[in-house]
């Protein structure tokens, strides 16, 4: 499998470190329902066969966590961008 | 051209023939005189089962051997039937044998694609005492018992006897080759490469589209698993662009090495499709040689990621299942013309042929033309004719409409009986059979990415499916082109195709000129008049019968079928039985082929050796070796060392008349307690921190408050996952407005890293703040000991001073030592003494060591390795990696305190949940014998006094001990349901695994100045 | 007090294996070399290019590209961040410099003394890296100037195409450059015959 | 069960005798009724020793087993054949002696003989903590009543001499092991609880596959299946590697990612193997099959996937692993390899238990260690479906243990799928 990072391009997955759905934000600690929202964030997954998008950390290249497009079914990359461009506060998807 | 009816005119000829004794000419020469691609100039000897044989450059091993006029070659798996060759590929099933010997010898090697070299050793396997007298060939007669599948109906009585006699006698009957059970003496290496297009097999299709792509300026691979390009040209008579076949190739082979842009690899195999464009090919660079040269490898695993793929592996031909068809001498009539055209043997003095289709007629027509003796040609097609273009053959008996029932001859064929389309029984007298069953597509690649392939009636065969992996392209025989004009076709525009999808403008390629017959397959799967077993997997003895009783038994399913009767699981894949089963699973279900399934293939496409995956990463090469500033030091100090993950580290420094490590590590701890001692703390991971927000950032990470941590000032940090665990601790120093300098366990280095790049990049990517490791940057070593700040007052440049006052506890701070290097310096304690780390450039670290040592020996400086500094924590009750084992709180470490309420940071809000926080949570205790003899062991368990060692008394357990030589005794510190409240009380220590059962008093883990006055002495 | 003074090492100062040469292929161990990371700060992305312009007369290279200029060259190493290397001899320390230059608008931290720099040159060089590097190596993908961080042999490394023909550099961490060289060793000795 | 149903030598003659013609189906091939008293959705191992387990221990024979495909098309054809109970934590320990004890017993009890070979399994240290934390979990295994050893080197040794003693990066300190831990040969796990539940009136239906669940007042009353409506009291949901996707049709979402695990068998060798050994410096485990071939296996590829095949850095990972240890079987070749989907939960350990929907009832996360737990899964499963209550030694598999945070974390790594 290769994962096009959008800085070092197209390389080996062998060279990331995978974290597991992008989707769940952080919650806030604040808020009255935190234990729930975080039990939710940290253990619950659509786990989808077919496209996921998802954190890869390109750990033997640039550093980057990315947040990719991948097929479970198929292994087919999709689109790729830096985590950390996407803001923190973007609603999820 | 000949009329048919001459040719039915000659059966009577052949139905008149009483078995005369053909095999009887089976120890002579079958080499011809003449042709094929072998060098006769030159002779290369040989031996089989210790017997000495010579053969030529160009030969195989089974070339060789049949040469020589040996047919029996193996044993199969189950019944150890006799068994020859069958083929001349790599789907060989039945002609294993085991290579060279001594350390290098390899079982289960398939005679068929052994290049031969002058002084092979090879010998015959799975038979004993030897190949001609098999004792356990005696199992075939009771094949009627040992049916499919007959293990799980039996040895169940009684239920101790399966470890003690069934099963030991069935592991006796296991497996065909030995293994030489000493350690692979060969090495072996890796490789990357990329290219647009990338060539299977260099047969007539794959030359043709490497060519096109090529003459384009494509970055072209070719790659082909034998050792001469050239497919199927190489066994065949045919002509390309009016050259010879092979004299084409060669031309072909000669005009690509001339382009700079392409690359041929010959002895090699494309085993395994991967994800986005990633080919795995192996590479037999020293196969053919008795050993690889001095550096070089025996094989070479390529990676290849091609932007493009042609499959051009050409396609594998499908024996007849009929009553013994697998006796030595009967061979896949591709297979038989190989021998004869390509390497000039005859594999019968003579030959009846059986086939199914035009295809197998070509056998003839090279027999005859070769001057051999056809006995018959039988074609299972009632109105059979000789086909078009051939010639030669008027003189050859054809029995259309007929069938091979059974064969006789008890080490190699000696005669056939035959019925011909009325029934008529007959014999002949042939000690060669060539079958010809049709042809399946070599498309074993167009699998490994889960395509299913898809039954063309009009072809009688699978085709790759059009869901094929991205970027693979198929042609030739292995897309359903059979003809060689078609493969030209078919390669030229594929490689045309994938050049301009890689880029390349194309000129449209001109295939040469060159046969292009019909294929007209009448499939024909099994004969039903034969009474015998009927084989379909040969190495595995899996019969007609077999998928009968399957099916009558309910495993219709192809994956039960071939989970059943282990069907295709033997090492050649099933490559020339599975499909012949399933069209017979189809008749006995009465559904149709496509209904019943498909077959499928996965990697790799042949067996791989797993020294090849391993690569260099072997022996001490396994993985990277990391050492430490001071290694080449405490090398010279006689150090015992340690491996700590990648990193090597000394254990101890053993001196002269200390004859048990406990005395060194005394020593060690001793020192620290006494004077001063000095350990290299290097691997301890180590992040620059630096930004605007790097204190709200550490803030978060940690568990306990770092907003406040003020300039030149040290910290202890707990670090928790997000689900509320301890995931790792450590130190932060604050050395500026804006920077900071985090270390962490040596264990944990890499994954903290990753964590806080996590929290930067994903969670909080607002704040300003850059990472980066320094731990390969800076050397480190703890000085630690009532005189550790007078030793440093000699390292450390008088104008910085370091008294305790000025520099106290957890104080931190840049300074130059030794004349102007510039260092940091830590008042950090791990041991509960005064102690500092004090950090230079990694280069002067083995400078930096010797000075310490140099400077302390005034202040009698001991250097203590990683068992001393075990010992030294233990005594102070700080936890490590036995406590920190991601199982544990910080409640559990007795450090739930430390975890803030009042603000977010990673695991606060999970750490709260009840099963974090159970009223019996274990603590973390000290522990020590009530008997001070008695030595402690990690891993014992807690059980109350009184009560039974079960699992439902089990209170906890030991995670650290030590012998504390300042105490004189065992020392514990451990994890015990409610230990802080149960100070003082008494409990076992039980560890069954060693025998120990210790009463031990539950204490403060603080056995060492539980008040703190040592470390800010 | 007595006279401690320090000396300095490289990471494979002694390495026997650096002795060896092969046909079409060498490897040496740079040791003059001062090395630095230069990391921008949050929304200091304009400020670092100008500074960099002004000091070293040189642009931050883009991601897999190495920029020279005033005795620096800087390779690129993440999202705004770079190595920066130059003569250890020409500098009162490269990261004071560097601090000096760009204040507070990027992080800088030694590196001088994290990495082994190995120099690989000879017509035989991708030969060798071929069995090492899972790169594409081939001067129309990673042409002169080109950089990136990969993985060889289980080890971090960054390579570095130097020139415009076949002289390489690799940064490899220094504890365990030993290794890498073994490797290497036993690459070149594949590649080009064993010494 | 029919004449020639029970299994034997002698009934291995006397068909023999009259040319195997008369061996029955191992299972009928019915078709479904509109309603049963309890559905299984998925005939792999556990399905079929649940529907096995409720027909013998329960008396409740009024079960469906509903499979997609072909029975034991999952995971339990897709494993390396390892049982064993060498369990370190409260919660796991005696859930899997429960099902060693089971392993123990069960040719007799099914009359099928699906090879359980106790040849040990041992797990090789390097380190003293390592050492350490074996000793924990192996007195833990003790205080369950399970059998576990401590061996040093030199026992390693006398019990392996063909191990890497001389040249490892990571010299072997000693072992745990556990003589009763073996394998079993998978396909005939199903097979045999197939025909044992079959005999017992259980329905198999193959190419059933359940496309919906039958909803009233927010109670499970059935499913939908492509071979029609199938009403039933309770549904019992055991398809680990599609748990997410069948549950999310009740409109649930799990603690689990699916991931791929690699397995690989090398071709056929003589016995050099005797049981089945781990390396515990890299990931690397394998026994020898009674067929010859080494059976081996080592990390899960470490993303989430549902494509049944992995990719080349793992295969090399687990030969490097293989090649640390036993550097003699480097010449033996590697012929087939295949990937299954795994239920990577969140903690490494399964859950059997209720959902919050009423009749809805779910086995899964085994994550990569499901094979050896069939029988106790099958019992236990079948133990909460007949009793609406958990079978004592599966207590803490709870689903909402996550929430509650009473995890049971044998690796210590976390909420993290792909590390455990």
């Amino acid at each position: 499998m290769r994962i096009p990072c959008p800085l070092c391009g197209e390389r080996d997955a062998s060279e990331f470190t995978y974290l597991g759905d992008a989707g769940p934000r952080r919650p806030d600690p604040t808020a009255p329902d935190a234990a729930e929202a975080f039990h939710d964030y940290l253990h619950l997954r659509d786990n989808p066969a077919g496209w996921h998008v998802e954190l890869w950390y390109h750990e033997a290249g640039c550093r980057s966590w990315l947040q990719v497009s991948r097929n479970t079914l198929t292994h087919e990359l999709g689109e790729v961008r830096r985590a950390e461009d996407l803001g923190l506060d973007e609603p999820s998807p | 051209m000949t009329a048919p009816d001459r040719i039915v005119a000659k059966e009577g000829i052949a139905a008149r023939e009483a078995a005369r004794p053909a095999g009887a000419a089976a120890a002579a020469s079958c080499r011809r005189r003449e042709g094929g691609l072998i060098d006769r100039s030159r002779s290369l000897s040989f031996s089989f089962d210790g017997k000495a044989f010579a053969g030529h450059p160009g030969d195989t091993l089974a070339s060789a051997l049949l040469a020589n006029g040996v047919r029996l070659l193996g044993r199969s798996f189950k019944y150890h039937r006799p068994r020859g060759v069958l083929t001349a590929g790599s789907e060989e099933p039945n002609a294993l044998v085991e290579l060279r010997g001594g350390a290098r010898r390899e079982p289960n090697t398939r005679a068929t694609v052994v290049e031969l070299y002058d002084g092979l050793e090879a010998a015959s396997q799975n038979r004993w005492p030897s190949l001609r007298f098999d004792l356990a060939g005696a199992g075939d007669l009771l094949s009627p018992l040992l049916t499919a599948g007959f293990y799980y109906k039996t040895f169940m009585w009684p239920a101790a006897f399966w470890e003690k006699v069934y099963e030991p006698l069935i592991r006796r009957a296991a497996g065909l080759g030995r293994l030489s059970g000493a350690p692979d003496p060969d090495s072996y290496e890796k490789s990357y490469a990329f290219c647009d297009v990338l060539v299977i097999g260099a047969g007539p299709a794959g030359l043709m589209a490497a060519l096109t792509a090529g003459r384009a300026g494509a970055r072209v691979i070719l790659a082909d698993e034998d050792f001469r390009v050239g497919g199927r040209l190489l066994a065949e008579t045919h002509e390309v662009g009016g050259r010879p076949g092979p004299l084409w190739a060669d031309d072909v082979l000669a005009e690509l090495a001339g382009l700079d842009n392409v690359r041929c690899l010959p002895r090699t195999t494309v085993y395994g499709v991967y994800d986005g464009g990633t080919y795995g090919a192996l590479e037999r660079v020293a196969d053919h040689l008795p050993v690889p040269p001095p550096g070089r490898p025996r094989q070479r695993l390529w990676k290849i990621v091609a932007r493009r793929a042609v499959l051009a592996a050409g396609a594998t031909e499908r024996p007849i299942a009929f009553g013994d068809n697998d006796r030595p001498g009967i061979l896949l009539a591709g297979a038989q013309r190989s021998y004869l055209n390509r390497f000039g043997v005859l594999t019968g003095s003579r030959t009846a042929v059986f086939t199914c289709s035009d295809d197998g007629w070509r056998s003839a027509a090279d027999l005859v033309r070769a001057g051999a003796e056809v006995a018959a040609v039988i074609d299972t097609r009632p109105d059979a004719r000789c086909p078009d273009g051939l010639t030669g053959l008027e003189d050859v008996a054809l029995i259309a409409g007929g069938r091979v029932v059974e064969t006789r001859g008890r080490l190699g064929l000696t005669s056939i009986d035959c019925l011909d389309r009325d029934g008529r029984r007959r014999s002949l007298a042939v000690d060669g059979l060539a079958v010809s069953g049709g042809w399946n597509p070599a498309l074993h690649l167009t699998c490994h990415q889960g395509a299913r392939p898809v039954w063309r009636d009009d072809l009688a065969t699978f085709l790759p499916a059009d869901d094929l992996p991205p970027g693979l392209a198929v042609a030739g025989a292995a897309a359903g082109g059979f003809s060689t004009a078609a493969a030209l076709a078919q390669g030229a525009e594929r490689g045309a195709a994938a050049a301009e999808a890689a880029g390349h403008a194309v000129r449209k390629p001109e295939p040469p000129e060159a046969e292009d017959g019909p294929v007209a397959v009448t499939p024909f799967w099994h004969v039903k008049e034969s009474r015998a077993r009927a084989w379909l997997d040969f190495q595995n003895d899996v019969t007609v019968k077999d998928v009968a009783l399957a099916h009558r038994e309910g495993f219709r399913s192809v994956e039960h079928l071939k989970r059943y009767t282990t069907l295709g699981m033997a090492t050649d894949q099933g490559k020339t039985a599975n499909v012949q089963a399933l069209a017979i699973m189809a008749e006995l279900t009465g559904k149709s082929i496509p209904e019943t399934g498909t077959t499928v293939f996965r990697p790799p496409y042949t067996p791989v050796a797993i020294s090849a995956f391993a690569g260099r990463s072997r022996g001490k090469d396994f993985r990277p070796v990391r050492k430490t500033p001071s290694h080449d030091w405490a090398v010279e100090q006689g150090a015992v060392f340690v491996e700590t993950g990648a990193w090597l580290r000394a254990q101890w420094f053993p001196r002269p008349g200390e004859t048990h490590w406990r005395q060194s590590v005394d020593r060690e701890v001793l020192a620290v307690r006494n004077a001063v001692g000095v350990c290299d703390v290097t691997t301890l991971g180590k992040i620059d921190i630096q930004g605007a927000d790097a204190g709200a950032f550490l803030n978060r990470v940690y568990a306990n408050g770092f907003a406040k941590l003020p300039l030149g000032k040290v910290r202890y940090g707990l670090m928790l996952r997000e689900d509320g665990f301890v995931m790792d601790d450590g130190t932060t120093a604050r050395l500026g407005e804006a920077h900071y300098v985090m270390t962490t366990t040596t264990a944990k280095a890499v994954p903290v890293f990753r964590h806080l790049e996590f929290c930067r990049q994903v969670l909080w990517p607002g704040l300003d703040l850059q990472l980066i490791s320094t731990t390969e940057q800076w050397a480190q070593f703890a000085v630690a000991g009532p005189r550790a700040r007078d030793l440093l007052r000699e390292i450390v440049d008088p104008d910085h001073d370091i008294s305790n006052q000025a520099f106290p506890y957890m104080a931190c701070g840049e300074v130059t030592v030794c004349g102007g290097t510039r260092a940091r310096l830590f008042r950090l304690s791990f041991s509960g003494e005064l102690a500092y780390e004090v950090a230079v450039p990694a280069r002067y670290g083995d400078a930096m060591i010797r000075a310490l040592m140099a400077a302390g020996a005034a202040f009698e400086v001991t250097p203590y390795g990683t068992e001393a500094l075990g010992v030294l924590r233990i005594e102070k009750g700080h936890p490590a990696g036995n406590e920190l084992n991601g199982q544990t709180t910080a409640a559990n470490l007795g450090m739930g305190r430390m975890v803030s309420k009042k603000k977010d940071c990673i695991g606060n809000v999970l750490s709260e949940r009840p099963g974090l926080n159970a009223p019996d949570d274990l603590r973390l205790v000290g522990f020590v014998p009530l008997d001070r003899r008695a030595q402690l062991t990690a891993g014992a368990h807690f059980i109350a006094l009184g009560r039974a060692a079960v699992a439902a008394e089990d209170q906890g357990y030991m995670t650290s001990v030590a012998h504390s030589p300042n105490l004189g005794h065992s020392i514990g510190l451990g994890l015990i349901q409610r230990g802080g409240e149960r100070i003082g009380e008494k409990v076992r220590a039980v560890d069954l695994v060693r025998g120990a059962d210790v009463e031990v008093e539950i204490v403060s883990p603080h056995f060492i100045d539980p008040e703190g006055e040592r470390l800010r002495a | 007090m007595p006279d401690f003074t320090l000396a300095a090492r490289s990471p494979l100062a002694g390495a026997a294996a650096l002795a060896e040469s092969w046909p079409g292929f060498a490897v040496s161990e740079v040791t003059d070399l001062a090395l630095a990371s230069l990391a921008t700060r949050r929304g200091r992305e304009t400020e670092v290019r100008n500074r960099a312009k002004a000091r070293f007369d040189l642009e931050p290279p883009p991601p897999g590209r190495t920029a020279s200029g005033d005795g620096m060259t800087f390779l690129w190493t993440g999202h705004e961040q770079w190595f920066v290397e130059a003569q250890e001899s020409a500098l009162g320390g490269l990261e004071a410099l560097l601090r000096e230059t760009f204040e507070d608008s990027a992080a800088v931290t030694d590196q001088s003394d994290a990495w082994a720099n190995l120099r690989l040159e000879g017509p035989a060089t991708r030969a060798v890296l071929e069995k090492l590097c899972p790169l594409d190596l081939h001067p129309g993908a990673f042409p002169p100037g080109a950089t990136a961080r990969t993985t060889m042999e289980h080890l971090s490394a960054i390579i570095t195409l130097r020139d415009d023909r076949w002289r390489f550099s690799i940064l490899t961490p220094r504890s365990s450059a030993g290794s890498f060289l073994h490797h290497l060793h036993q690459a070149a000795d594949s590649a080009c015959g064993a010494t | 069960m029919a004449k020639t149903g029970r299994y034997s030598a002698l009934a291995l003659i006397r068909q023999a005798l009259t040319g195997n013609r008369d061996w029955p189906r191992v299972w009928r091939d019915p078709e479904p009724k509109p309603a049963y008293e309890v559905v299984i959705v998925g005939a792999g191992g556990h399905g079929l020793a649940t529907a096995y387990y409720l027909a013998r221990e329960f008396g409740i024979t009024d079960v469906a087993v509903l499979e997609k495909g072909w029975i034991g098309s999952g995971n339990v054809g897709r494993n390396t054949t390892i049982a064993r109970s060498n369990y370190m934590l409260p919660g796991n320990e005696a859930f899997y002696e429960f099902s060693m004890k089971l392993w123990e017993g069960l040719e007799q009890d099914l009359n099928y003989n699906a090879m359980v070979s106790q040849r040990g399994i041992l797990n090789l240290c390097h380190s003293d903590p390592q050492r350490d934390a074996y000793a924990r979990r192996g007195n833990a295994m003790r205080l369950h009543g399970a059998d576990a050893e401590l061996l040093d080197r030199e026992g390693v040794r006398r019990l392996c001499p063909f191990l890497n003693f001389d040249d490892a990066r990571f010299p072997i300190t000693g072992g745990l092991l556990q003589r009763r831990g073996g394998t079993v040969r998978h396909d005939a796990v199903a097979w045999g609880y197939a025909r044992g539940a079959d005999s017992r009136g259980v329905d198999i239906l193959q190419n059933c596959e359940v496309t919906g669940f039958l909803m009233e007042d927010g109670r499970c009353v059935g499913v939908e299946t492509g071979r029609g409506r199938i009403r039933a009291k309770k549904v019992g949901v055991a398809v680990a590697g599609s748990s997410s996707r069948v549950m999310a049709k009740a409109g649930l979402r799990l603690p689990i990612e699916s991931h791929v695990l690699q397995a690989f068998v090398s071709e056929g060798l003589k016995p050099v193997i005797p049981g089945v050994i781990t390396f515990g410096a890299g990931h690397f485990y394998v026994s020898q099959s009674d067929k010859g071939g080494l059976v081996f296996g080592g990390d899960i590829d470490g993303y989430n996937s549902y494509a049944q095949r992995g990719n080349l850095p793992t295969v090399e990972d687990v030969c490097e692993g293989g090649m640390a240890i036993l550097p003699m079987i480097g010449r033996a070749r590697l012929l087939r390899s295949w990937g299954g989907i795994m239920d990577m939960s969140m903690d490494g350990s399964p859950i059997i238990d209720r959902t919050p929907v009423e009749g809805l009832y779910l086995n899964a996360g085994w994550c990569y260690g499901g094979f050896k737990a069939t029988p106790a899964s099958g019992y236990c499963f079948a133990h909460l479906l007949a009793r609406d209550e958990p079978q004592e030694t599966a207590a803490a598999y709870r689903l909402d243990r996550f929430r509650s945070g009473r995890v049971i974390d044998e690796k210590g790594v976390g909420a993290q799928p792909n590390l455990h």
